[in-house]
């Protein structure tokens, strides 16, 4: 419960750190952070293989994502001056809201958590994929089909006309 | 009942004395007023000190026949009420002996001694027709108080736009009265609360003109639009005497006595004064928020902090009544203490401008520091009265289970807390100006007052539990109102999360403004001034168009004309109103489809919060 | 072992909060995309959560490896368009964005 | 997992990785094999329609019924108009070998949507479809469309997270994620759920407050793909769902009634709201985008009256508005085409020139605002009565007077379009030819004949609900 605490306490740190960066790259870095904490968290939850999804593709992939578009938007990092005000402003507020939320919310969540209903069997993540949700699989394969067609189409070349 | 009658005779005939004093001779004046206020307070601590022993003294004199006698009663809320009268008369005569901004000072402490007697007079009575005729004394008093507080054209409109608002609400009240007095067949107030009136047809609208009475005098909205003016136009003595203080104390004591001693409310009316409490606290304290002027802005949370005595009495439950007297004490005295701070301000530098202000706190010391105590208590910090006093108005309206009366509440104190911090830095603190170089302290009879006061604010934040114990709740037995919870001692459960979570909130904003406004602490509120929405509703309100008294000059202006052209008019509206309304409207709607990202999803980040709370999710 | 679910979805209702308010202020598309990213990572700790307290982490992990997947899709494709954007407008500051009104 | 049902939303799909290979040489082959992939599917779907016999075999993992069937066909009706419009009028800028593809996969999507039987699967399937409407907004050179994308994208995202929210409520519940667990086992917890995903497929669907996106991204995009946004892709990513929630909250009628009726005064300020909007824009293609709003306001109204005949006319009225909105989408990228703009302050007397536009154009939005015995009028009646007899009578009223205000500000778009003295720079302007013209005049034939024979459109759908 205490390592849990500690992962949230990193991870939300993290965010807040993200959030009021002053650098694009400083960003990039900070939410690979939150990432790789949640990733631990998973671990932390016994959920090794969502562990490693997460490691690979939003610690790995999407940062590496991030950092490409930043540097090919450099010049812009540098002349976009946004106001600083409005985000040293996030510490506070994520504090007050912390306190508010902690006071209005976890009762609700243990009358929710009162509702947990356990299943009627336990599978293997491997069969939960290719046999109960295989239609999911579908949906991959749609998804990654679409990203392949959105890169093609926002990249390529005009046509004739 | 004689040392009570001190209170009220003593000032009465010391008042004609005055008159007889020529203007020319030096402090005699002076002296005789403080001396009678001084005596006065101290015949009516005697009082009070009678009364919380128990002992209930009254009096009765034959007067107007049958239809009432003259009565006085000294209750404990009375005795109470009394003592608090005559606390702020002698201090702010006190105050006043070296203030030159006054006005003619002849003028200036025979209106003192007069609001004093019939103040005094207008708390004792038990007769309503006996009390009618204090409370009418008094405005005329508020009249010639206001007219001959300074010698300009514009004073002399305040003075009679205060006079005419509140002559307005007086007449309703009495015809209030008279309704209140044919259904009970009495006018003694202790015997209609024998057999208290429910409210069912006449006794309804009998309660409502009471009522309106009652809030006006307190200077709740729609009625409170002189104090602001008359802010501007009068001097501090007058604004921490009247508006701040015995306006407060009588308007929420006769709004106590009507609502929970003469008549039975119901769940309707419960509503009825909650939100009349609530809108007050929020649309007094946006107002204050984007003053730039030191006694305006204070003036504005003068009608602000009314809203929550009204809404702790408006629960109806003992918590949230017992919140409401006390912060009627602990409001009248930080707010007092407030005013009392600009006065020296401006005797010192000669302006109450914010922008020109700053800086001052190593020049002027003491007001400084009495200052920040009676800002941290207005703002609800704690531990000083004003948390405590607003602990309970929240926990009595919590207990009403209307939640959104709470929270508008609380978003009044992250306002009055935000505006605070805006007026504390910009005058006290930042760079001070050059030609403030040599500015001195006040001299010690401005200073001692406002040091009472603030310890005041301290000792009945540290030591709550004395005047709960021993004020409040026994005025609230007197009346019948007993609480089986514990008022008193403080709690660290969560309200006081909240209340810490709105203190960040504040100081979040504020660090935020003053950024945004480029360090500037004067334009500390500009965000939220010139946020899309507000911006339009301050410029309206800046030019009065919610102000009652200058609309109704205004429709008075042009009801002749209307008339006139009433034939025109009504072929306008089958003509013109269905596609002049939508022709406005959408174009309101397109203006703020303005293209601008971050107000679509602030838009829908705020829709989709208020959509689970509708849905219920969150339960 | 103690349930940690009120605490989990306490966080997730904090983390949230703070993607939301940085896609609420800030004008920079990427910061945008970063905080929609803070966002995904709300969701995802809820649903972890909810999985562990069921009993049923096998399903979650499941359905969180998909969800991955969608968001590094959502925040390629929005990537995508940034850098569009930044070739078409020479900025990525969202303010420039509003050609369209009415 | 095998079933003939799931054709419609794999064989799109496999078009769509076929075409780049096919038409790397021959830029025709991909809009024929694009044509011709939804005209086939569009005919099976009119067979299956038309012959009920074939209905009755059991399917495992995709519901099926006529809220399906009348969606799928929806679907693939508007595709094909568009598909072809868009091949016939060349205005497509953008490269062919990634247009049509990305349309394909949509239509893929969408049709998988409307087969899922849980919530997570409807999650996926919407993602993908959003994923690719994003790209098909920016999928011309200009500022707007990507405006328009990014907007679309970024304010709506919030939605995914809430819908996840929402599913792992209904994780912590038991673990099923389907529709019809709902109507078994129902606890505070699937309450709680059903409250996120509402206001996620709200988000999606542009009711108000969340609808700023919409007039953007509609404006934004190019002619064809606006009329198949607002055709059909919006309406099935967010009010589709909507209207599968309500059902299954029909089934535990008192206990849902704050998320319904929270629903339905979203639904009628959404119509109020996007009616009075509408009337003072100046871009044509702006003004049919708030009337889409206003439509969704009634739709989101009729579902959520939780009475059968409500949802009953919800449905109808997504099918009708994907008929009457496309017509209107295609004749305002007809008159694009000819003109050269699409702002109304240009135009004018039109009608000399382009009596077809025009006529088509009458029709739709007579059937917009419920001219009986459009088709339009039909499904709006259902909603009215559903909200009259459901006790909302304000609602009702409300949406009868709206309906009014619908015929104003379309009349005033006629006025100004077609009607009046023709513009001098405009007497050059020419009709739109037979083959662009072909998918209106489709659609105008739809909108009159499901009018006068609704009798029987009601019969067939009442039946299989």
């Amino acid at each position: 419960m205490t390592y849990n605490l500690f992962i949230y306490i990193i991870i939300a740190a993290a965010a807040i750190l993200a959030v009021t960066a002053g650098k694009m790259l400083t960003s990039a870095i900070m939410l690979a952070v939150a990432s790789i904490a949640l990733s631990l968290l998973l671990f932390n939850f016994n959920a090794p293989w969502a562990a490693v999804f997460e490691l690979s593709v939003c610690a790995g992939l999407i940062t590496v994502l991030f950092i490409s578009a930043v540097s090919l938007v450099k010049k812009e990092d540098e002349s976009l001056k946004e106001s600083r005000g409005k985000f040293l402003l996030l510490p506070f507020l994520a504090l007050a809201a912390f306190i508010t939320f902690s006071v209005i919310l976890p009762p609700w969540f243990e009358t929710l958590s009162g509702y947990a209903k356990y299943p009627a069997g336990e599978f293997k993540v491997g069969e939960i994929i290719w046999n109960l949700r295989s239609i999911d699989l579908l949906g991959q394969v749609t998804i990654l089909a679409a990203a392949v067609f959105v890169v093609k189409s926002v990249f390529g070349k005009r046509s004739e006309q | 009942m004689t040392t009570n009658l001190i209170a009220v005779g003593l000032p009465l005939f010391s008042a004609l004395l005055l008159l007889l004093i020529s203007e020319k001779t030096k402090y005699l004046k002076e002296l005789l007023s403080i001396g009678v206020l001084l005596t006065s307070l101290i015949a009516a601590g005697m009082g009070l000190i009678l009364s919380m022993k128990g002992v209930q003294t009254s009096l009765n004199l034959e007067w107007l026949g049958s239809l009432s006698s003259f009565s006085l009663k000294a209750d404990m809320l009375s005795s109470f009420l009394l003592a608090a009268v005559s606390m702020f008369s002698a201090a702010v005569s006190l105050y006043s002996f070296s203030m030159e901004k006054k006005g003619s000072s002849k003028w200036f402490y025979f209106n003192v001694l007069m609001t004093q007697a019939l103040a005094a007079g207008a708390v004792l009575s038990d007769s309503l027709i006996t009390m009618l005729f204090f409370w009418e004394g008094m405005l005329v008093f508020l009249y010639t108080f206001i007219a001959l507080s300074a010698d300009s054209k514009e004073t002399k409109n305040t003075a009679l736009k205060a006079f005419l608002i509140n002559a307005v609400t007086d007449l309703l009240m009495i015809i209030g009265v008279l309704i209140t007095g044919a259904l009970a067949g009495s006018f003694n107030m202790s015997a209609i609360s024998g057999s208290k009136l429910t409210l069912t047809g006449w006794a309804t609208a009998g309660y409502v003109l009471m009522l309106i009475g009652a809030v006006a005098k307190a200077g709740a909205f729609p009625f409170h639009t002189w104090i602001p003016d008359a802010a501007l136009n009068s001097s501090a003595s007058f604004m921490s005497y009247v508006p701040a203080a015995i306006d407060k104390l009588l308007g929420i004591y006769f709004l106590a006595r009507i609502s929970l001693y003469l008549y039975q409310l119901d769940s309707f009316m419960q509503i009825v004064l909650m939100t009349l409490g609530a809108v007050t606290i929020i649309v007094a304290v946006m107002m204050a928020f984007v003053q730039q002027d030191y006694k305006r802005l204070l003036s504005y949370h003068a009608v602000s902090q009314t809203g929550y005595m009204i809404l702790g009495i408006g629960t109806l439950n003992p918590i949230g009544i017992a919140g409401g007297l006390f912060h009627m004490i602990n409001h009248a005295t930080y707010k007092s203490c407030l005013f009392m701070t600009a006065g020296s301000v401006e005797r010192q530098t000669g302006t109450n401008d914010i922008e020109k202000l700053g800086g001052l706190f190593w020049k002027m010391p003491v007001t400084a520091v009495c200052f920040i105590i009676a800002a941290a208590a207005i703002s609800g910090i704690a531990p000083l009265n004003g948390f405590f006093s607003k602990e309970l108005v929240y926990k009595g309206s919590l207990e009403t289970g209307y939640v959104w009366f709470f929270f508008a509440a609380e978003i009044g104190s992250f306002l009055t807390l935000a505006s605070f911090l805006k007026l504390g830095h910009s005058v006290f603190f930042g760079k001070l100006k050059p030609e403030f170089e040599n500015v001195k302290e006040s001299p010690f009879s401005v200073l001692f007052p406002m040091v009472i006061f603030s310890a005041i604010c301290l000792a009945f934040g540290f030591g709550a539990y004395w005047p709960i114990k021993n004020l409040i709740e026994p005025s609230l037995a007197g009346i019948g109102i007993v609480s089986s919870h514990e008022l008193a001692g403080f709690h660290p459960d969560y309200l006081f999360a909240f209340s810490l979570a709105v203190i960040l909130l504040a100081l979040g904003n504020h660090i935020l403004g003053f950024n945004l406004a480029g360090k500037r602490a004067h334009k500390a509120s500009d965000h939220i001034h010139h946020a899309p929405i507000l911006s339009e509703i301050y410029d309206m309100a800046e030019k009065k168009f919610f102000d009652l008294y200058e609309l109704s000059m205004k429709f008075m202006n042009y009801f002749s004309r209307l008339l006139f052209k009433s034939d025109r008019f009504f072929d306008k509206i089958t003509d013109n109103m269905p596609s002049g309304f939508f022709g406005y409207t959408a174009e309101k709607i397109s203006a703020a489809h303005s293209g601008s990202y971050s107000l679509y999803m602030s838009l829908s980040l705020i829709g989709a919060l208020i959509y689970l709370f509708l849905a219920g999710g969150l339960k | 072992m103690t349930s940690t679910f009120s605490m989990d979805w306490l966080f997730a209702a904090i983390i949230f909060f703070i993607g939301a308010y940085c896609m609420a202020v800030s004008r920079n598309l990427i910061k945008q995309l970063i905080g929609l990213e803070i966002i995904s990572k709300a969701a995802l700790i809820a649903l972890i959560s909810a999985g562990a307290l069921s009993g049923n982490t096998n399903l979650a992990q499941a359905l969180i490896i998909t969800v991955i997947l969608v968001e590094a899709v959502i925040v390629a494709t929005g990537l995508a368009l940034l850098v569009k954007a930044y070739k078409v407008n020479g900025a990525i500051d969202i303010k420039k964005l509003n050609n369209m009104r009415g | 997992m095998t079933t003939e049902l799931l054709s419609y939303s794999l064989i799109p799909l496999l078009s769509a990785l076929a075409i780049p290979f096919l038409g790397r040489k021959n830029r025709k082959i991909t809009e024929i094999l694009a044509n011709v992939t939804l005209l086939a599917g569009l005919a099976n779907l009119a067979y299956m329609i038309f012959h009920p016999m074939n209905r009755n075999s059991g399917y495992a993992v995709f519901s099926f019924d006529g809220l399906t069937m009348s969606m799928l066909f929806t679907i693939y009706l508007v595709a094909i108009c568009c598909v072809f419009f868009a091949s016939v009028s060349g205005m497509v800028k953008s490269e062919k070998n990634s247009f049509y593809p990305l349309v394909m996969i949509s239509v893929s999507a969408m049709s998988s949507m409307v087969l899922a039987k849980d919530f997570f699967t409807l999650y996926i399937f919407m993602e993908a479809l959003a994923v690719t409407s994003f790209a098909l907004i920016a999928s011309e050179e200009g500022t707007l469309g990507i405006e328009g994308a990014i907007k679309y994208l970024l304010l709506t995202f919030p939605a995914s997270a809430l819908i996840i929210i929402g599913i792992s409520l209904m994780l912590l519940a038991g673990g099923s994620l389907r529709f019809d667990i709902m109507s078994q086992s129902f606890s505070t917890a699937h309450f709680a759920a059903l409250a996120f995903i509402t206001l996620g497929f709200a988000i999606k669907a542009g009711l108000f407050p969340f609808h700023f996106w919409t007039p953007d991204a509609y404006q934004g995009a190019p002619a064809a793909v606006s009329a198949y946004l607002a055709g059909v892709v919006t309406k099935i990513s967010g009010m589709y769902a909507l209207v599968k929630i309500c059902m299954a909250v029909r089934l535990f009628g008192e206990n849902a009634h704050a998320i319904s009726s929270s629903l339905l005064l979203a639904g009628v300020i959404t119509l109020v709201f996007a009616s009075i909007a509408a009337l003072t824009q100046k871009d044509m293609k702006r003004m049919l985008a708030f009337s889409s709003i206003s439509q969704m306001g009634y739709i989101a109204a009729g579902a959520a009256t939780l009475n059968p005949i409500g949802i009953l006319g919800a449905i109808l009225h997504i099918f009708n508005h994907a008929t009457f909105k496309t017509v209107l989408f295609l004749n305002s990228a007809s008159i694009e085409k000819s003109v050269g703009t699409t702002d109304m302050r240009k135009m004018g007397g039109l009608e000399k020139n382009m009596p077809f536009t025009s006529w088509t154009s009458i029709i739709a939005l007579f059937s917009t605002a419920g001219v009986p015995p459009l088709s339009g009028f039909w499904s709006k009646l259902l909603i009215i009565i559903s909200l009259w007899i459901t006790g909302f009578k304000f609602a009702a009223v409300v949406a009868l007077i709206f309906s009014i205000v619908t015929l104003a500000y379309f009349m005033t778009m006629q006025k100004k379009v077609f009607f009046g003295k023709p513009k001098e720079e405009l007497k050059e302007a020419k009709e739109a030819s037979p083959s662009m013209l072909a998918p209106a005049v489709l659609m105008s034939l739809i909108i009159v004949f499901s009018g006068i024979f609704f009798p029987y459109v009601f019969d067939f759908l009442e039946k299989t609900l």
